[in-house]
C-alpha cells in the first residue's frame, strides 16, 4: 500500500444495501477492494450479491470479519452517527462519502472521532484509491494506474480530470485522496502532503484546492516547511463571485479571504508549482520529475 | 441560507434578546401602521440580501406615521445590488450610548462555532477586524459543552466595563449562542449591539446564516427561504435539484461535479471567454435534469453558447447524451452547443449524439476554447 | 428522592414512551371513574416508596369498575413497610408476551449514565443481577455526546429480535435517555418493558429517583415530592435544614457532619445501644438548628437519652451550647443529655453549659458509651 | 511540600467575598498559606480584607498572580462553572468545597478536567492540609500537627476526629486529603493512595471510607497491589440502613452493595489495619510504626 489503503484493507460498507451504497460496492469490489462487510441496521443476517454478509451493526461486522476500514453511503441526517458507529466500533480508517451532512453535526462528530483514534476522510468527498491494490469511495478505478504520483484534492470530477491527464501522459499514481468540499472535513490537506513525503513510493505530489476558507494557504506553508518532494497544485473557483456557495459548501468566499489568487499567490511563494489549467499537470510535473 | 433582518431579530427576541419594538411591512399602509403603534421616529429598513442598504438609500428615517409611509414606498420595489426590496421594517429610532459587534461563526481551523466580539462596533466592523484585529476578542467554543458561564463573562467583560452591562451582555451571548446551535447556523451575528444613553443594552440589527444542509431535516427552517428575493432562475434550478447561480458571461456552462464546474468557468476565462453561470448537475445525474439544465440556461438572454463538460464517473456520460437529445426535441435551442463528454459510457454516447447528427469532444481545453471561439462569433 | 410510579409515569408519557391508559386516585371513587373509562379489566397499584409491593397485598386486580372500587379501598391507607398508601394508580391490566428490563443509573466508577437492559425483566430483575450478570447488557454513555443512535441499536438489539419491536425500543431509550438528563435523574427505570401478543412495545412500570442536588434548583421537580409518604419528623427536619433519618433504637443523636454521625451511630452499637437516628447539623450550624433537632428527637417517645456530638471546626461549639440552652428553656426535656463538645470554642462552650448547671466531656468513646449506659438503665 | 500542596501553593479563591468563602479565607491565610488572590465576578479591582486582590475571572488572577491552585466556595448552581473556569484558566489542582453540587453537572465537569489535566478534589470535600505548610479548604489547622502519617478520607469531622487522635498521641500527618462525600469525585482514594506511596514524607497511611459505592474496594485491592506502607482503615455507616442517603449524597447502600461490612472484608483482606472505632488509629499505628 501507499497511503492508508492497499492490499491490507478489510473494508466495511455502511449502508451497503441503500441505492449509491450498492452500487458503488459492486464498483468497489470489481476494482479488486476487498469488501468483508456490510452494514444496514434491520438487514443483518442478509447476504449482499450473494456474497457479502450484511450485519445490523459496524461492531458486529468487526468482529466478524475484521474490518479494519469504513466507506459511508448513509443518507445525510445519519451520517454522524454512523461515523461515531464506526470510530466507536474500533475501526481506524472511516471515508465518508455522503453529501449534505450538517456542518454543526461534524462539530460534534470530530472530538468523538480524535477521543478514539480514528482518521476521517470526507465527509462529502469521493474518497481515495490506491490504483492496482484498494479503492474506497468512488473514485473511478478505470481512469488510473498505479505509480509514483500522490494526488490530493477537495473536489471530485475535478480529481478525476487531473488524474485523467496523468495516466494519459504516462504518470501513474500512489494513492489519490479527495478530502472533500466540506467546510469541516476530517483529514485536510496537511495530513495528507505529511503521509505523502512519508510514503517511500510517492516521488511528487499534486494538490487540488478550490475558493473557500484557508486549508490551501496553511497546506502551502507546510509544504514550504516540510516537504521535500516536488509539488505542483490548482486552484478552481478564480471566476467565482463573492459570498455564493458553489457547489460545495466549503467553496464560499467570505469578504475578501479565500480567493483563488489568495490561494494561488500563497502556492507561488511555497515554490508550489502552479497549475494554471487543469492540463498542466502534465508539463509541471515532467519538469519536476526526471 | 441567509436570513432577513426581520427574519433573524424575530429568532433572537423568540429566544429572549432585547430588541426594538417594531414589526415588518410589505406595504406603506402596512409601514404606516407599524409607525403609529411604536409611535415617535422610526427607521425603515430595506430586507434585502445585500450589505450596503443604508448607502443604496434602503434605510431612512421618518418623523411619524406619514413619513414612515413615504419612505416605505419609496424603499419598497427599490433594486439593490439588483435584487429587489418586497419587505421593509419599521423600528423606533433609538437613542444610541455605544455600539458594540457580537458575531458568532461557524470557523473551519478550529472546527467550532467561534465567537468575536468588539466595543467597536457598528458599520465600520469589517474595517476593524482589517485594520485592528485586536479590538476583537475571538473565543471557540466546545459545542460538546456549550458557552460556559467563565466563557460569557469574558466575552462579555470585553464588551463593557460595567457589570449590569456586562451581565446583560452574558445572558445576550447565551441566547445567541442558543439560537446558532438550535438553528443550525453558520452565522449568527448581532451588530450592533449598542447601550441607550440609559444603560439598556439592545440588539439593533442582526443577520444569520442557515447552513443549507439543515433544510432537508428542519422544515420549520426551510420555509424561511424568501424566493421572491432570489434570482428566478437559481429558483428554478433548485427546485430541478440543480446547483445553478447566474453569471454575467455568455457561456452557458452545464457540468458535473463543483470543481470541475468551477474549473470550467476559470477556464472559460482562461481562453478569453466569460461563463454565464456555474451549474452542476451532480453525480448521479438523469437525462430529465439535463433537460431542466438546458431550459435555465437557454432562457438566459445572454447566452451565446452552451458547454458541456461531464466527466463520466458515477455520471453515465450516455445518460447526458440522452438529455441533450430529449431537450433538442423538447424545445428549440438557439445556440450553438459543445459537448465534452469522457468516462463512463463515453462510445455509446458519442453513438447517441451522432444518430441526430450531433457531435461531441474529448478533450476539455479543445471544447472550451472552441465555445469561447463560439460565443466571440456571436457577440 | 423517589417519584410514586404515577409521577414517573408521567414524566415518560410526556416525552412519547407509550405508557398504558390509565391515572392516579386518591379515593375509591376516583379509581372506580378511571377503570369505568378505561373499561375492561383493570390493576389497582399502591402508590408508594417500598419494594416488593405484589407482595404486600398492595397490587390487586379488579374486573370492571365496582371491582376498581372495592380494591382501591382496600389499598388506600394500607401500610406498607411503615408507609401509608395515599393514592393508586389504576391502569387496564395488559396482556404481556415479553418482559425486559430497561434502566438508566447514574454511574460512580464511570462517571457516567449507565445503560442496563436485559431481555430478562420484570420483578425478578434483581435475581437476574445477581446470578445471571451477562443476561444484563451495561453501557454507559457520555453525556458530551448523549444516547448515540448506534448505542440505542446496540441496546434495542438485545432487546428483541424483531425489528419493528427493535426500532420501538430504540425510540423508547432515547425518551428514556431524555426524560433522565431533562429531569436530573440518578435513576430511571422501566420494568417491565413488554411486548403485547400483538408486538406493541409498552412500559408497564416506571421508577425514578432524583438527585436531592438539583431540587433547589429545580422548583418544578421540588414539587414531585410527597411529604404525605415520608416519615413527618423528617418533613420537619428537612425544613428546617437538618439531615434527619428516623431509625428504631433509643439513642438520640445529634452530630455535626454526616461522615461523624454516622460513625457516632456505629459507636453507639459498638458499646451495646442503638441509634434512634441519624441526625447531622451541619457545618454552619446556628443555635435555633440545635433547638430544631432537639425538638425533633424528643418527639419520639423511643428516645431515652440524647447524645451530642460536636467536632468544632466551622462549628462553633459555643453555638451548640447556646442552642442547647436555649431549648431546655422552651421545652422540658425529659431524657438525660449527654454531651460531647471539641474543638473551636470549646472553653466558651464548656463555661455556657455549665452557668445553667450542665456538663459537657471531651471524648468521644466516654460520651457514647455514657449516653449507651443511660439508656440501658432507663429502658 | 508532602502531596499536592505546600510551600510554593499560591491560591486563588472563587467566591472570596461570599459568607463561606470570606471566612475561610481567612482561616486559610492565619494557616500561613499563601493567597495571592480571589475570584467574584463583577467585583474586580477590590481588595479583600485589605491585602488580597480580587479579579473578575480566574484567568486574570492567574496571569496576574501566578496562580496555581484553586479553592472553591461558590454557590451550587455556579459550582460546576466555576470547576470549568479554574480548569480553563490553567489551575492544575482545584479544590471544590462547595456541597450540593448536581451530580449531572460532574459528568460533564470530569472529561472537561480531564481534557486540560487538571486534579480535581471533591465537590462537597473539606479540602487538604499539609500541616506547617498550606491549608486548601476547611480542615482546621489547630488540630493537625507537622509528621509521617497520611491521611485520606470521605469524610469531614470524622477526619478531624481521627487526626484530633493522632495529633494528640504524637502522629504528626504529612497530608490530610478530604476527597469528598459525593457519588462523582474528582479525585478518589487510589489517586491519593498512589500519591502517598510515591511521598517519601510519609510513612504510614490512614484511610477513612463511608458506606456507598465500590470506591474502597477498589482502593483496597490497590493497596494489596501497589502500596508498599502500612495501611489502616475505618468505614462509617455499619449502623445505617439500606436505600437512604446518609448525609452525603454518596452514602448510600444500594440493594445490597457499598455496605460498610463489605468494605471492611475488602480492607481485611488486603491487610489494611481494621480500625472499629476512630480512636482505634492509634494503637494500630503504635503497632505498624516504629
Amino acid at each position: 500500500m501507499s497511503i492508508w489503503i492497499g492490499k491490507d484493507t478489510r473494508l466495511v460498507v455502511q449502508g451497503i444495501t441503500g441505492r449509491d451504497g450498492s452500487f458503488h460496492t459492486r464498483q468497489t469490489m470489481e476494482a479488486g477492494t476487498n469488501v468483508v462487510a456490510g452494514v444496514t441496521p434491520g438487514k443483518g443476517g442478509q447476504l449482499f450479491d450473494g456474497k457479502v454478509p450484511v450485519f445490523n451493526t459496524v461492531a458486529e461486522a468487526v468482529q466478524a470479519t475484521g474490518a479494519n476500514c469504513s466507506v459511508i453511503y448513509v443518507p445525510p441526517a445519519a451520517a454522524a452517527g454512523a461515523m461515531q458507529e464506526a470510530s466507536d466500533g474500533g475501526i481506524p480508517l472511516v471515508v465518508c462519502v455522503t453529501e449534505g451532512v450538517p456542518v454543526l453535526d461534524m462539530t460534534t462528530v470530530m472530538p468523538y472521532l480524535a477521543e478514539r483514534g480514528t482518521r476521517l476522510i470526507g465527509p462529502n468527498c469521493p474518497g481515495l484509491i490506491t490504483p492496482g491494490e484498494a479503492k474506497v469511495g468512488i473514485i473511478p478505478a478505470s481512469i488510473c494506474k498505479p505509480g509514483r504520483v500522490g494526488l490530493v484534492s477537495r473536489s471530485g470530477t475535478l480529481t478525476y480530470e487531473v488524474v485523467h491527464h496523468l495516466t494519459a501522459s504516462g504518470f501513474g499514481q500512489s494513492t489519490c485522496v479527495g478530502i472533500g468540499g466540506d467546510p469541516i472535513v476530517g483529514t485536510n490537506f496537511i495530513d495528507v502532503l505529511r503521509a505523502f513525503q512519508d510514503d517511500p513510493k510517492t516521488e511528487a505530489i499534486v494538490m487540488i484546492g478550490e475558493i473557500g476558507g484557508t486549508a490551501e494557504q496553511e497546506a502551502a506553508e507546510f509544504v514550504l516547511s516540510y516537504l521535500r518532494k516536488p509539488v505542483v497544485g490548482f486552484v478552481a473557483g478564480q471566476t467565482a463571485p463573492k459570498g455564493r456557495r458553489m457547489g460545495h459548501a466549503g467553496a464560499i468566499i467570505s469578504g475578501s479571504s479565500g480567493t483563488a489568487d489568495e490561494k494561488f499567490a500563497a502556492f507561488e511563494s511555497a515554490g508550489i508549482g502552479i497549475m494554471r489549467r487543469p492540463v498542466d499537470v502534465v508539463e509541471l510535473l515532467k519538469a519536476r520529475l526526471k | 441560507m441567509n436570513l432577513h433582518e426581520y427574519q433573524a431579530r424575530a429568532l433572537l427576541k423568540a429566544a429572549g434578546v432585547p430588541v426594538p419594538d417594531g414589526d415588518v411591512a410589505a406595504t406603506p399602509s402596512e409601514a404606516e401602521a407599524i409607525a403609529r403603534r411604536v409611535g415617535g421616529t422610526v427607521v425603515v429598513k430595506a430586507q434585502v440580501h445585500a450589505g450596503g442598504r443604508g448607502k443604496a438609500g434602503g434605510v431612512k428615517l421618518a418623523r411619524g406615521p406619514a413619513e414612515a409611509r413615504e419612505c416605505a414606498s419609496q424603499i419598497l420595489g427599490m433594486t439593490i445590488k439588483g435584487l429587489v426590496v418586497n419587505k421593509v421594517l419599521v423600528v423606533p429610532a433609538a437613542d444610541i450610548a455605544t455600539e458594540s459587534y457580537v458575531g458568532l461563526i461557524l470557523d473551519r481551523k478550529t472546527q467550532k462555532p467561534v465567537f468575536m466580539v468588539s466595543d467597536a462596533g457598528g458599520i465600520d466592523i469589517e474595517e476593524v477586524a482589517a485594520k485592528t484585529p485586536e479590538k476583537i476578542t475571538r473565543l471557540p467554543i466546545d459545542p460538546r459543552y456549550g458557552l460556559l458561564p467563565h466563557q460569557a463573562l469574558q466575552l462579555a467583560l470585553a464588551l463593557y466595563k460595567d457589570w449590569s452591562q456586562a451581565k446583560a451582555a452574558m445572558q445576550i451571548l447565551r441566547q445567541l449562542y442558543g439560537v446558532f446551535m438550535a438553528n443550525g447556523c453558520t452565522l449568527a451575528e448581532i451588530n450592533p449591539l449598542v447601550t441607550t444613553p440609559e444603560g439598556k443594552v439592545l440588539a439593533l440589527d442582526a443577520k444569520m446564516t442557515i447552513d443549507d444542509n439543515e433544510l432537508d431535516r428542519r422544515p420549520d427552517l426551510a420555509v424561511l427561504r424568501d424566493e421572491s428575493s432570489e434570482e428566478q432562475s437559481e429558483v428554478t434550478a433548485r427546485r430541478a435539484n440543480l446547483t445553478f447561480i447566474k453569471l454575467d458571461g455568455n457561456v452557458g456552462c452545464v457540468v458535473n461535479g463543483a470543481g470541475l464546474a468551477m474549473a470550467t468557468m476559470d477556464l472559460v476565462k482562461y481562453y478569453g471567454g466569460e461563463p454565464a453561470n456555474f451549474l452542476d448537475i451532480g453525480g448521479s445525474s438523469n437525462p430529465e435534469k439535463v433537460v431542466s439544465a438546458l431550459k435555465i440556461i437557454t432562457a438566459d438572454p445572454n447566452v451565446k453558447v452552451i458547454l458541456f463538460n461531464i466527466f463520466g464517473g458515477i455520471t453515465r456520460t450516455d445518460d447526458v447524451a440522452n438529455g441533450i437529445v430529449a431537450a433538442t426535441k423538447q424545445f428549440k435551442v438557439d445556440v450553438p452547443i459543445v459537448i465534452r463528454l469522457t468516462g463512463t459510457n463515453e462510445q455509446e454516447a458519442f453513438r447517441i449524439l451522432e444518430s441526430v447528427g450531433m457531435t461531441a469532444m474529448n478533450d476539455m481545453d479543445a471544447a472550451v476554447s472552441k465555445a469561447v471561439k463560439l460565443a466571440g462569433e456571436a457577440a
